[in-house]
């Protein structure tokens, strides 16, 4: 990792342990939010022409990492996206929280200056001051407060994730020339926080073992826990890997195979990770898990969030089987072409 | 030469009918308005008037003596009645552990006066039971208990301690409590524990729920502070206690709920993708199809050889152990196949019960011996240790 | 099991074990198939009334057990399924080996005393002297003397599954009511096989570990080891109690639902089996292998015999999805109708 | 902080071209009428004139110091060569073992004499080279090496023992023996080894072929009975045998190999069921597909390091094992895919490929330490040991 993006991710990883131990809430976090503004970390990825941090998905990948290993309740992978979409869209970026809606029905209205319909399990929705959407062609930007109705709903952790319905609300729109990016930016930033609280479920569960006994020594002492903790590690690691090459495909241009291939090996690795992790866990009753499931929880909810196992195994399947004996040639042109610019 | 028992059971000629009757019952007595993800973890939902309705009609303490309470009826029947009501998912919490591990133990290491006193309450669901041996840091590892029981001048004793794990302790009227009666000894780290039967309205005992992870408050933190008993609540042998035990969760191994607790999911699953979903779908339902009859035949097998008198003890452990990798691996691989249009916060009874499970699952492992243990009995049924 | 069905077991799993031991052989064992004649085993599911031994699935499944155990050479679960079916259709039992033959091209001709087309991956069809084939509506006996062309093909484990082509050949037919059964029968055989193959799999490679010493004590000693081993005990549990009860089924009567789950079951089982024991032989280099793969390179043939895993899963799936929330009503139904007879 | 290092690379700019040069290599020299299933094994599939052709052209030894003969490129190239030699499934079984192991470790531990004598005529691909570590009864306990290497008065060492599993020996020229030069000792059982480099005209040295599981010739009995050798065939320090290997071993964790080596098999699957299969066919190709990218990637990103100079060791074990896996999952994996119609009597490449596959994937995880072994250097690696 460069150094400048260490000292990011570092930054962000303190910002967000801080936000974690001083005070343990639900829901939005609007002290810690005020303070990634002041870090820039909202409009990392718009340019800086537009008064973006002008970032990339390596810097973005680095700092979402920390946010799922402290599992931290605020919008931010979702303004991340808002920002950069808006600003491809040639859009003024809102300043407030502005989410993503990727589950959209409903169309523009009078050539593009009011929306109809549905935005469906807007993450952090009733907490957003505005809602970026993409509808085939255009990236359109609504106000929260121009919903008719906005019906809380959560995730497994607890997070919002509302639904907004607008009828004939104001809506400022732009182009959008390809409709799937929303929900591949939305697929990479849930890898980029799942392998954050694989990571920190990883950690719970090594020092758990190395401190809990039983039978006379630390679990962490048998060969069995050993060796699943290693494979919970192999995981982790898989994650980890995949996440920062869908991270550094996207930074250098399409990047829908790596973040298809990425989002579908977090979502197998999940299923390991964390039914280890409770099963390390398990002996100690439920004080323990508590911290535990901060992390896991949001898993659950993330393998389901940008693209279940089966969703992204179809569109990659059905890309690889299409061009049948290219695979190889594929394969290695996407990480070729890397040293051709 | 064979390596494991598993003969095909028949089933009794009586079967068809007390199931017909079973299903009539539940039919007219379940309650409305049962949310669906309870059914997936209905063995810790407590419905006291259920549970007393079940015992009117001799439905707890099935094959228990009729001298104390009991309805002497076969263990095949009992069998049939436990996945009757775990398959439909009635509300048995209230009185499923005395009926499966409480009482037993009672009629099996109690005093005359102990069978006498509760045994015949339980069988009615008038008394309901949680067990009282996990410890805050002791987990499965039942040795390394530390709540003491120490003898008095006049024969009663004096119990200081804390137990943790207790499903449902705060609606509970008898605990059986594992204690350490003399000092611990590092070369037979077994000895020297003793088990005692509790009333939960005895002095110096005091409940104090946890809410757990998914915000129920199904196990408890027991306190034992000064909490003086008679003499004759000491249950069975002084000392024996681990014996006691150990015989308490190999009972614990053999039953229904091995491969059934939390079968709602799968009936949820079916309800949700309707009669021809898309071949992965299907292919992936034939498979967990192919799974569950294969347990209920293993189970069945079990139980047939239980109720002949002959001990299946590492079938039993294989059950529970290939039970347990079942119901674990069902949630995340019904997640992985939901569509994509199913999302978690949908309001509906798949996506409640599918997210309970996702939480819940990874913790069954513990009930009655982690896996490492189970497959420890496994491999020194091969001959591995 | 009976004490009848018991002593039947024992006394074939002493002939298969002599068979074994005193001369390891591949193809076709003449020498034994003379004396599971004499036994009564290849006619064993046939009536008494028509020359069989008027046994039942219950006893098939414990020979075949043995026969799978050992791996012997010679077509006995073909012969008996064909002398079922062939009693079944009102055919004369022919005598020498007969096999099976459940993949048919061809069609019956003049009034069903021909027959032209291939019977394909016909078991021990070099050897066998008639292959009864089951094509729509009809049950055929044909004898090999009147194939055409007999193209010698193995399986993984060298045995023999040969094409068979007939030209304008005589036939014998008789009725088949049921389509299916030759094929249900036949993965319900390969079930009873299966089992006793990952039977003896388990047995070489618990001896394997008692004997074999790693880092100053017997592997078998390593909990990373006793903990797989168990794993793989579990697994051979589940398919033989998954054999027994389908095995039982076809005592009673229509049992295509338990053969289908059954050999779905012994199919899954094969992979973590197979894998255990040859990672636990891994150590020893090839010579003990070598006995390790008699039963191995069966399984992994057996998987796919008799339908592999997607076939069943497919089958299975389609049933239970149409009858929907009558799952459970039907699962009980189906061993309580045993109480109702 | 963070607990893995997974960068990902940037391959240098010189890559396309030499990927396509590679590329038309291959196109032009694979040898014709090459049996698919080969490909599926290609490391040990023996074929000396494409192996002197690769040296030609300066493929073998690419990054050793050209005063031995080596080529001076970057470790990155050889990385590239080695994911195209895998990919295409060309033959390079004969110089395999020589390139990646033996003339590295002489290039380690060995004399000025023993690297001008051998390493030269590696590179060319004229000597190839075989492993000598495992003993009958030993496996992947090299400690328990029973082999002994006894000095004699005028220096030179006496050699007896036996040796298996190496791979080739019967057409190498030379190998690399491992045998104890001090007595075991219970206390350290790893003191005491050293290793000898020895060729295969030695007297007293006997190579007797094993017939293998698929009826092939790869492994071999290596017989030294009184076999003679010089003083100056010990191969670095007498006494340091155990860390040399285990050095040895660590080189062949972090290569392309390790989830390529029978790549093949999914090659030939995506041929046989074309460009639109079934939903079920389809998805599981698309698993597959994931992980293949993830473990190229984690190859890759282990090759960068090595390239910089850093010494990933538990990343190049989390790949090897998460490798192992993937390779001994697929074979299982595609057979239960394959189509009803797809037996494997069928004489068509992609049936000969898997049945091989079938065969001789479970003992894959042998390659270079047991999956054991490698889990246990990842425990170690979470600060578990």
């Amino acid at each position: 990792m460069s150094e400048q993006r260490q000292i990011l991710a570092d930054t962000a990883d303190r910002l967000f342990a801080d936000a974690v131990t001083s005070r343990r809430i639900e829901g939005f976090d609007a002290k810690l939010w005020q303070q990634t503004i002041e870090m820039g970390l909202p409009l990392l990825l718009a340019p800086e022409a537009d008064g973006g941090a002008g970032g990339d998905w390596d810097d973005a990948g680095a700092v979402l990492h920390a946010l799922g290993h402290h599992g931290v309740p605020i919008p931010l992978a979702e303004n991340m996206i808002a920002a950069q979409l808006a600003a491809d869209a040639g859009l003024e970026l809102p300043s407030g929280p502005v989410s993503l809606a990727t589950r959209v029905e409903g169309a523009l209205q009078q050539a593009g200056t009011r929306f109809d319909g549905k935005l469906l399990g807007v993450p952090w929705g009733r907490h957003a001051d505005a809602i970026l959407a993409v509808v085939p062609g255009h990236t359109v930007l609504l106000r929260r407060t121009d919903a008719t109705s906005l019906r809380h709903a959560h995730n497994l952790a607890d997070e919002p994730r509302d639904d907004l319905i607008f009828d004939n609300a104001p809506a400022v729109c732009g182009p959008a020339s390809d409709g799937t990016q929303a929900s591949h930016l939305l697929a990479l930033a849930r890898c980029a926080q799942i392998s954050g609280a694989l990571e920190a479920a990883l950690h719970k569960s090594v020092e758990y073992a190395q401190t809990r006994k039983q039978f006379g020594r630390a679990i962490g002492q048998f060969q069995a826990v050993q060796q699943q903790l290693a494979q919970f590690g192999a995981e982790v690691a898989a994650a980890m890997c995949a996440t920062r090459a869908a991270c550094r495909a996207a930074t250098r241009g399409d990047a829908s195979f790596q973040i298809a291939a990425a989002k579908l090996r977090c979502n197998l690795a999940i299923g390991f990770a964390t039914s280890t992790a409770h099963q390390v866990h398990a002996a100690i009753g439920f004080t323990r898990e508590f911290d535990l499931r901060q992390s896991t929880q949001r898993l659950w909810s993330w393998r389901t969030e940008g693209g279940n196992d089966r969703a992204w195994a179809d569109v990659l399947g059905a890309r690889v089987c299409a061009r049948g004996d290219q695979f190889w040639a594929d394969l290695t042109a996407r990480d070729d072409a890397v040293s051709l610019t | 030469m064979q390596t494991f028992h598993f003969d095909p059971v028949d089933l009794p000629p009586g079967i068809p009918a007390f199931r017909a009757e079973i299903r009539a019952f539940l039919a007219r007595e379940m309650p409305r308005d049962y949310p669906a993800e309870q059914k997936a973890n209905c063995w810790t939902v407590y419905d006291a008037d259920f549970s007393r309705r079940l015992g009117e009609r001799g439905w707890i303490g099935m094959h228990w003596s009729k001298t104390y309470g009991g309805h002497e009826r076969s263990a095949l029947e009992r069998y049939v009645l436990m996945e009757e009501l775990l398959a439909a998912g009635a509300p048995v919490g209230a009185h499923w552990i005395g009926d499966r591990q409480t009482a037993p133990a009672i009629l099996r290491y109690g005093s005359e006066s102990q069978k006498q006193r509760h045994v015949p309450r339980i069988a009615r669901g008038e008394a309901f039971c949680c067990i009282g041996m996990s410890e805050p840091n002791a987990g499965s590892d039942l040795a390394s208990v530390r709540t003491r029981a120490e003898r008095l001048p006049d024969g009663r004793w004096k119990i200081n301690g804390q137990k943790i794990w207790t499903t449902l302790a705060h609606r509970s009227h008898l605990i059986i409590v594992l204690a350490r009666t003399s000092p611990a000894d590092e070369k037979n780290r077994h000895a020297g524990l003793s088990q005692f039967l509790l009333e939960f309205d005895t002095p110096g005992l005091r409940v104090q729920p946890i809410v757990d992870l998914v915000g129920a408050k199904h196990f408890n933190e027991i306190f034992f502070e000064d909490c003086i008993v008679d003499a004759e609540c000491l249950l069975g042998t002084e000392g024996q206690g681990w014996k006691q035990v150990t015989a308490e969760l190999s009972l614990e191994r053999s039953g229904p709920e091995r491969y059934l607790s939390s079968i709602a999911l799968f009936f949820e699953l079916l309800r949700v993708v309707g009669p021809s979903p898309s071949e992965s779908v299907r292919q992936a339902i034939g498979r967990v199809t192919a799974e569950i009859w294969t347990l209920r035949q293993m189970s069945l097998s079990v139980a047939g050889q239980l109720a002949r008198g002959e001990d299946p003890y590492v079938e039993a452990a294989i059950v529970k152990d290939l039970g347990n990798v079942f119901e674990q691996a069902l949630p995340p691989l019904v997640q992985a196949l939901a569509d994509d249009g199913i999302h978690l916060e949908q309001d509906s009874d798949f996506v409640r019960t599918l997210a309970l499970l996702l939480q819940t699952s990874p913790s069954f492992s513990l009930r009655g011996g982690t896996r490492e243990i189970l497959r420890g009995i496994i491999a020194r049924g091969l001959g591995l240790r």
